[in-house]
């Protein structure tokens, strides 16, 4: 792998930068490969890179029917957090958290993490309460999470309005200080890179449209629009549209998708130093190291595949993000764009085995997959080269709603009493 | 021994909003055997069809669902009309809820009603599409509202009592650049 | 912003209604005899259709009806609205 | 305004107005922009790009402006950063300035970057910055934050009102110019409502730029006017100037913002800033038009260098001669009729150079340029411009019929206009998903198949030439009022104007490898993106047009790549051997134009973001100082405080006035659904988890709800106030969610039951008076009704009168004393707070609030819904299993709570504890550990639901699920708290009064 660094840029700059080397091969598919990962966003070309660096399976390909990065990977608010309330969701998410601090350098590729602080914001007694829960767990996972009274918030966050007079004053707000944004697209395209130069193909614009399975019911091949494609082991790592791969091995997963909407404001010298939440009023933001203002919005109300939203959903993201910014106000929305979101009756994702052998899955990371891209990567790569679940990823199976097992980070954000 | 006096949330005249007095408001729902019934004790045939109000005198039968009439009736009205009903109807299987401190009424009025409305209500308000007599309930801006035209240019318009102040405060707001 | 044809009201937009996920998904109504897998069914497990999809709505800020449609998922176009109890058959339209 | 023509325009030359721009004053003209007053003061340079910092001057005429941003600032709070020069209206007075540099636009520091570009290639900073690691975080990544933005965004708050309007039509019109106008008279003809809107101050779209076009016999902007006034006067007819359609939503909902103030010098207070339209139309006409394409050579951003058809604009609209010796690069007929057009202006012409071969270059233009006697040098490029904060000459390149360039004359010019040819502005038909085909001839990707009720004219589907725009439009607009269910016919139209042609080629002009100076050539103006950046892309493996956006950020400022999309395109399909087709389009997303936050936002700020609900005490509340706390929309009060009392002290004061004699709460908040029918009670029975069959006539009962997986989701208590009729209550947050759960099974799972459902929420306001003086209280004020213990034992249900008018007493308590909760029409709430105020003077009543209530339920072990569960708990877990009707086949959540994982024994269950210091009070949410002073991380098993100072009791309690609590009683556990755990020993929820003596008095 041709190395990145300042050197090498200055000494291609002399070069007028003829000397770069193509970042990621443009693979053909072979007949047959030890695994296939189908999806190239983060989570996937992740799981490509770790089962070749960690686990020695090189022979490997990761299938986009697309683009890569160009699903949620890349339509996303990039925030990055690990404050999780139950045990299993902190930890893993952790793990995710501990791998983003050094991606960089594991990569070669400036996937330029910023851990600037994510504050989570309390608008009632009730939210208070959610938040000190929190806390309060975290500390006891080892993850770092502190509460903001409505001054400190402001001293963390010098633009937030914490004025009584607004409709749902600020209360105070929880703070991960290691939490923070990266830069979404370098994150597949440095795991592209590194996953290439162990020699995983990446197959872009190749289309899954069925799944095969020998006579025991185990997965066999790929079928795709560049043609069928064997292998015994085959990860599904889609996104919105897992449901759809998963039904042709007539897997039927508690998935819904909808459309995720976020947007950018014009560039503006900088304001905003952190990232700051508000789940209920709905408003994330955060300052791209571009100065577009960085905002999320909610999902619409109905399952959809179509990458949009109506224009009620953004709109009222945008009233929360002008009380809770007022200076705001005036700035213009540059950008709007939609992703399509797979969520879970329990909001947590699923990491597992499926009841194809052969046939794993990670889905259902609803609106906030990102943060997780290396962690999810990390423990979906183990559970393909050993048939068998991380200990970080046991509890996000498919039957624990069966079970009544459920990770219910919904629930545990219970609603106002 | 207290005396209680019935007090309405304050609507103050504009040349665009008017408060209406509180009057009596049943909620009854049934299937036809039961609307047809009704019909008979209030005096004023329950609407069949979507979205219709039947008006006879002051009184009036507002269509709000396949099984469900909001009626209205003076105030005076609301004693002799509960007998009336529950002689009408009999056993005849229906439900009526009294609802008239529920709901607060007043008229949204003049010839930029339907553009005031249109500054929170995303339905079209045109004459052609929603003539005099249909009543629906809907939204304005956050708030859930009844709203009946009663004129080409008078919607009687019905909010749940908390939400009265909201709903008349933004038509107020909306209304800043018209010119009386 | 959609427009949504409720069978009782007609044409109405989308913030007059909650959405209510698949149609046709049916309780078990016997809980002596439920299995846990057709609980799963029930509670948790769906079709998540990319096309031509049933679903429910509820005309909640209208007349307050529930009722199912017909949408395609692909592009938020609706194909039918229809009552509760009934079912249209509609080619490429599965349950 | 020394480069101001003499006549000419559509400028007021009769008012003259002052404006200032970076501290200097100027003088422009009613009617000018920003733009074309600076160009009339010969000022070119307006701003810096955003990566280099290099000078910058006025690229277009229009919204498509890259380059030249400004700032206008009205006061402290109203500036406005990142305009579009081109698109300001000057109004007396307007201060604008530069942005992204200092000190100053002349000299920038900021500069540097250009001589450092070539570090700075597309995706740089992917490649560099990782070393030393630490210095990331501490170094590298705050400079680049530092560095980042244009303008500067404004410190205080937006003092201006936004406004909004929902509207339908059968046409909207999006475009004034003349096929949008045709449009919009066509349908306007059938009686069809229209809509017609520009994004412009004026209307006439490219008509505004003409100089002797006519149109029916009349000038064309006669006709212009003549077609307005006829719109205007219809009443079915809505015209709308500078409105921009930016967004197009599922079925036909456009989005629109109509600025209304910015113009002006004073603004109106009762009129909005801008207004955000949301349009429904039956169907859509896009007739939006073309926009230029620069052509790509290296100096092609200095100062001085623009769009023909932005020059053209400027001498003919705005009377403005944009250079005194001006080089025209054509890569289109159109260029050639801007060269005509600006030798007009007095100006001289110093050389047209096309690139294309002699044979090949026709059309009107070419022929009027060639009459007009103007210098023209076919198979000529640019090599380079020489100049620095403005143009001072072309260098000319020579195309041999080889294709080789070799280096030509360098012009000496203060101004280069150029013309790439035009694209079709296809945003919003392919923001509505239509299909866009790219055609050949035009070298334009077009409308094809729509989605939508969608339809394009003109240009913007690539007829150009007046007439035939003009008839496009009107048949657009009879076809769409036809659609609409209208009947209309379009009378051909008759113009006649210079017509020229406006294919071109996208993508770099030719050059000679050898010979390119060591200058720029930029596609991306404002994000500095050069054709080296998207070769360097392409060298690196990035294939797809949407990776090459990304990775060189072409595209991606904020004109969102309208004059640099179609040329990278055209680039990467050079460089890649593909078709231009082959490499495809980036997705247009909303909005067109960057569209004011404000705007959607509309007037849904302070108290107005959202409904505040009040009770009927709500203004006695106030009164009193009380404070209150959101729940759902309802405003409550939280606690009353005396003097100056903290919420300690007054809920101190609150819990004993209770007990020791009686207090008042306002429970009007509770959800309450009256369900009736003859099979209410068989309803409940199936939705609730109790048995109400049993519950007779005048007798309430505590409920539970689960949903079907088992988990609590509601309770309250419910009335049996007839055989066939319940009142039930919800809690405050969960009224709406449970009345749209029991509509649910009602109409979609038991549709064989007769029952009705209705909410009466508001129709009731509720007093609870709870305390040992209870009754006594009540004795005072309610008549017709015996409240003897005997008649109305506990849970039981009375009707009287208070004041004459009928009310129902429920004996329900919430707080373990003697209670009753009054409930009257909604409208005699206030009143009957008074006066229960009033006769409880006597027995020093209290008003207590919802955290005493809080308080006195925890003492009881009485549990609240979403605090002490939580969506993960069932009935056992909370305690609360006792009131599941064991006998019952079915009732939701039955089989839920039956899977096994939902009846382990080591389930978290809800418990009380108590600390060993009883002053200790825990922290709600703090964690149960089992052993004291474990390292991190450390097993938790469960955590404090409650937690309240008890006055009562003299000591602090709290509630908690812990993992197997109740097999836990009266061990030690520990609450694990950073300053050290608190050992703490479980005990039963109930603390107070557990034989339930208070309440049955």
């Amino acid at each position: 792998m041709q190395k990145f660094s300042g050197w090498s840029l200055l000494k291609e700059a002399f070069g007028g930068h003829q000397g770069w080397k193509t970042q990621w091969r443009r693979a053909a598919p072979k007949a047959e490969y030890d695994a296939i990962i189908i999806g190239g966003g983060g989570h996937g070309l992740g799981t490509a890179y770790y089962l070749a660096a960690e686990h020695g399976m090189t022979n490997i390909a990761v299938v986009e029917k697309g683009w890569i990065g160009g699903g949620n990977t890349g339509r996303n608010t990039t925030i990055i957090r690990s404050n999780y309330l139950f045990d299993e969701s902190a930890r893993l998410y952790d793990h995710s958290l501990k791998f983003w601090k050094d991606l960089s350098q594991v990569l070669n590729y400036n996937t330029m993490f910023s851990p600037r602080g994510v504050l989570m914001l309390a608008h009632t007694v009730h939210d208070m309460q959610v938040s000190k829960r929190h806390i309060h767990a975290n500390r006891g996972n080892g993850v770092d999470n502190e509460w903001l009274t409505p001054e400190e918030a402001k001293a963390f966050c010098p633009i937030l309005n914490i004025e009584r007079n607004i409709r749902y004053p600020v209360l105070g707000g929880a703070l991960q200080r290691r939490g923070g944004v990266a830069r979404h697209d370098t994150v597949a395209w440095g795991y592209a890179r590194a996953a290439d130069a162990l020699g995983v193909d990446i197959i872009e614009n190749c289309e899954v449209t069925g799944l095969r399975k020998d006579a025991s019911g185990a997965i066999e091949a790929i079928e795709t629009t560049r043609g069928l494609i064997r292998s015994k082991k085959v990860g599904v790592v889609a996104a919105g549209h897992t449901s759809v791969v998963m039904g042709y091995a007539g897997v039927r997963l508690p998935l819904e998708s909808y459309p995720l909407q976020a947007l950018v404001s014009e560039p503006v010298k900088p304001i905003m130093p952190c990232v700051v939440m508000s789940n209920t009023i709905h408003a994330y933001m955060s300052q791209s190291d571009k100065g577009e203002l960085v905002i999320g919005a909610g999902t619409d109300a109905y399952n959809s595949y179509t990458q949009r939203g109506g224009l009620h959903i953004s709109a009222h993201t945008l009233e929360s993000i002008c009380e809770l910014f007022p200076m705001v106000r005036r700035l213009k929305m540059l950008r709007n764009w939609g992703g399509i979101v797979d969520c879970t009756p329990d909001r947590s994702p699923i990491i597992s085995k499926t009841p194809v052998e052969g046939l794993y899955v990670n889905c259902g990371w609803g609106t906030g997959g990102f943060k997780a891209t290396p962690g999810s990567a990390h423990v979906f790569a183990h559970t393909i080269a050993h048939n068998e679940p991380h200990p970080l990823n046991a509890a996000f199976t498919i039957e624990r709603f069966r079970d009544g097992l459920l990770i219910d980070e919904a629930a545990a954000a219970a609603v106002a009493h | 021994m207290s005396n209680l006096t019935r007090r309405s949330p304050r609507i103050d005249a504009t040349p665009w909003l008017e408060a209406l007095p509180a009057m009596t408001r049943l909620s009854f729902r049934g299937g036809p055997d039961a609307s047809a019934a009704a019909a008979r004790g209030f005096g004023v045939a329950l609407p069949t069809a979507a979205c219709r109000a039947n008006a006879v005198g002051p009184r009036a039968a507002l269509w709000m669902g396949p099984d469900e009439h909001l009626l209205l009736a003076p105030l005076t009205d609301s004693a002799a009309l509960r007998v009336a009903l529950a002689e009408a109807l009999g056993q005849t299987p229906h439900s009526i809820v009294d609802i008239g401190h529920r709901q607060v009424a007043f008229l949204v009025k003049g010839p930029q009603a339907e553009w005031l409305l249109g500054t929170g209500c995303p339905l079209d308000l045109d004459l052609g599409a929603f003539p005099v007599g249909m009543c629906t309930r809907t939204v304005y801006m956050k708030s859930e509202i009844y709203l009946w035209r009663t004129a080409a240019d008078v919607f009687h318009l019905e909010t749940w009592r908390s939400f009265t102040p909201y709903v008349v405060d933004m038509l107020i707001d909306a209304a800043q650049e018209l010119v009386a | 912003m959609l427009v949504i044809e409720c069978p009782y009201c007609g044409a109405r937009p989308e913030p007059e209604f909650a959405y209510g996920g698949q149609a046709h998904v049916a309780r078990p109504s016997e809980p002596a005899t439920t299995t846990e897998d057709e609980l799963l069914q029930y509670l948790y497990l769906r079709d998540n259709t990319r096309g031509l999809f049933r679903e429910r709505w509820r005309h909640v800020r209208g007349c307050g009806r529930f009722f199912n449609a017909i949408r395609d998922t692909t592009t938020d176009f609706f194909v039918t609205t229809y009552k509760v109890g009934e079912r249209p058959d509609l080619p490429g339209v599965g349950a | 305004m020394k480069a101001r023509t003499t006549t000419g325009g559509r400028v007021d030359r009769s008012k003259k107005i002052q404006f200032t721009f970076d501290g200097r004053s100027y003088e422009g003209l009613a009617g000018d922009t920003l733009a074309s007053a600076l160009l009339a003061n010969g000022v070119h340079l307006i701003g810096r790009s955003f990566k280099y910092h290099r000078p910058r001057g006025i690229l277009g005429s229009g919204s498509e402006e890259p380059n030249a941003l400004v700032t206008v600032t009205r006061d402290a709070a109203r500036r406005t950063p990142n305009l579009r020069a081109t698109q300001v209206e000057i109004y007396e007075g307007m201060t604008a300035e530069s942005q992204n540099r200092w000190p100053s636009l002349e000299f920038d520091v900021g500069a540097i970057n250009n001589l450092l570009s070539p570090m700075l290639p597309a995706g740089f900073y992917n490649k560099t910055f990782m070393w030393p690691r630490s210095w990331w975080f501490k170094v590298y990544e705050p400079k680049i934050r530092a560095a980042a933005g244009l303008g500067v965004a404004p410190t205080l708050p937006d003092p201006d009102r936004y406004a909004q309007q929902y509207v339908h039509c059968e046409v909207l019109v999006v475009g004034a110019g003349p096929a949008g106008l045709a449009a919009a008279a066509a349908a306007a003809q059938s009686g069809a409502r229209v809509i017609l809107c520009d994004e412009q101050a004026e209307m006439g779209g490219s008509l505004l730029s003409e100089r002797s076009a006519t149109i029916e016999g009349l000038p064309a902007m006669d006709w212009v006017a003549q077609t307005l006034a006829s719109l205007r006067a219809n009443p079915r007819v809505r015209v709308l100037a500078r409105t921009t359609a930016f967004g197009y939503f599922p079925h036909n909902h456009v989005g629109l913002s109509e600025r209304l103030t910015e113009h002006l010098a004073t603004t109106p207070a009762n009129l909005p800033r801008e207004r955000l339209w949301q349009v429904r139309a039956s169907e859509v006409v896009l007739a939006t038009g073309g926009i230029e394409r620069p052509l790509i050579f290296p100096g092609n951003d200095i100062p001085g260098v623009m769009l023909a058809a932005a020059a053209r604009t400027y001498a003919n609209r705005y009377g403005v001669r944009v250079g005194e010796r001006i080089a025209v690069l054509a890569g289109s007929d159109a260029a050639f009729e801007a060269a005509v057009d600006l030798s007009a202006t007095g100006a001289t012409v110093a050389v047209i150079a096309d690139v294309r071969p002699v044979g090949s270059i026709d059309g009107p233009g070419y022929a009027a340029a060639k009459s007009a006697r103007l210098r023209i040098l076919p198979n000529a490029t640019a090599l380079g411009v020489t100049g620095k904060l403005r143009v001072e000459g072309l260098q000319l390149g020579l195309i041999g019929a080889d294709g080789q360039v070799v280096a030509g004359n360098t012009i000496a010019c203060d101004t280069i206009v150029m013309s790439g040819g035009y694209t079709p502005s296809v945003h919003l038909h392919s923001q509505s998903r239509g299909k866009l085909s790219y055609d050949e001839t035009l070298g334009a990707f077009l409308p094809a198949a729509t989605v939508e009720r969608t339809r394009s004219a003109g240009f913007s589907r690539g007829v150009s030439g007046l007439a035939a725009a003009l008839n496009d439009g009107a048949t657009a607009g009879a076809a769409a009022a036809a659609a609409a269910g209208l009947h209309t016919t379009a009378a051909p139209l008759s113009a006649s104007s210079l017509d020229a042609g406006l294919a071109g080629q996208p993508g770099a002009l030719p050059q000679l490898a050898g010979l390119i100076p060591p200058k720029k050539a930029f596609v991306d103006f404002q994000n500095d993106v050069t054709t080296r950046d998207i070769a360097l892309a392409q060298r690196e493996g990035f294939e797809s047009i949407e990776h090459i956006k990304r990775y060189t950020t072409t595209g991606m400022a904020t004109d969102q790549g309208k004059t640099s999309g179609l040329n990278a395109l055209g680039i990467v399909a050079a460089t890649s051997n593909r078709r231009l087709a082959e490499v495809g389009l980036t997705t247009y997303r909303m909005p067109y134009t960057p569209v004011t936050f404000g705007a959607f936002a509309g007037a849904a700020r302070g108290e107005q973001f959202d409904p505040v609900r009040r009770t009927p005490s709500h203004d006695w509340a106030v009164a009193r100082g009380g404070v209150f706390e959101d729940v759902g929309n309802w405003k409550r009060t939280r606690y009353f405080p005396i003097g100056s009392e903290d919420m300690d002290a007054a809920v101190h004061r609150e819990c004993l006035g209770v007990r020791n004699s009686v207090g008042m709460f306002d429970a009007s908040t509770l959800g309450k659904i009256e369900v009736v029918g003859k099979d209410a009670a068989e309803f409940l029975n199936r939705f609730y988890v109790n048995n109400w069959t049993s519950l007779g006539v005048n007798r309430s009962r505590y409920g539970i709800l689960c949903r079907d997986d088992g988990f609590v989701y509601d309770d309250g208590v419910i009335v049996r106030l007839a055989d066939d009729r319940f009142h039930v209550t919800t809690t405050t947050g969960g009224a709406a969610r449970v009345f749209g759960m029991m509509e649910d099974y009602i109409q979609t799972e038991w549709q064989d039951l007769s029952v009705w459902i209705t909410s009466t929420t508001e129709q009731w306001a509720v007093v609870a008076v709870q305390g040992p003086k209870a009754r006594e209280v009540l004795a005072k004020v309610v008549t017709n009704v015996d409240l003897s213990a005997a008649a109305l034992p506990h849970m039981g249900v009375a009707h009287g009168q208070i004041g004459g008018i009928p009310v129902i007493l429920m004996r329900v308590s919430f707080t373990g004393e003697l209670g009753f909760e009054i409930n009257v029409p909604a409208e005699y709430g206030t009143d009957l707070w008074e006066a229960i105020y009033a006769a409880g003077q006597e027995f020093a009543i209290t008003p207590y609030g919802t955290e005493a209530m809080h308080v006195l339920r925890a003492e009881k072990g009485y549990i609240i819904v979403g605090q002490d569960t939580d969506g993960t708990l069932t009935p056992d877990d909370a305690g609360v299993a006792w009131a599941i009707g064991k006998t019952k086949r079915d009732f939701v959540g039955k089989r839920g709570m039956e899977r096994p994982a939902l009846k382990a024994a080591n389930r978290k269950q809800l418990v009380g504890l108590l600390t060993a210091d009883p002053a200790v009070v825990l922290e709600e949410g703090a964690q149960v550990v089992l052993e004291p002073n474990r390292p991190i991380p450390f097993a938790m098993i469960g955590h404090v639901t409650s937690s309240y100072f008890s006055a009562t009791l003299g000591r602090s309690i709290a509630m908690a699920v812990v993992e197997g609590g109740r097999s836990k009683m009266d061990q030690t556990l520990h609450v694990a708290m950073p300053g050290g755990d608190i050992p703490v020993k479980v005990v039963s929820t109930v603390f107070y009064d557990p034989q339930g003596a208070r309440l049955n008095v």
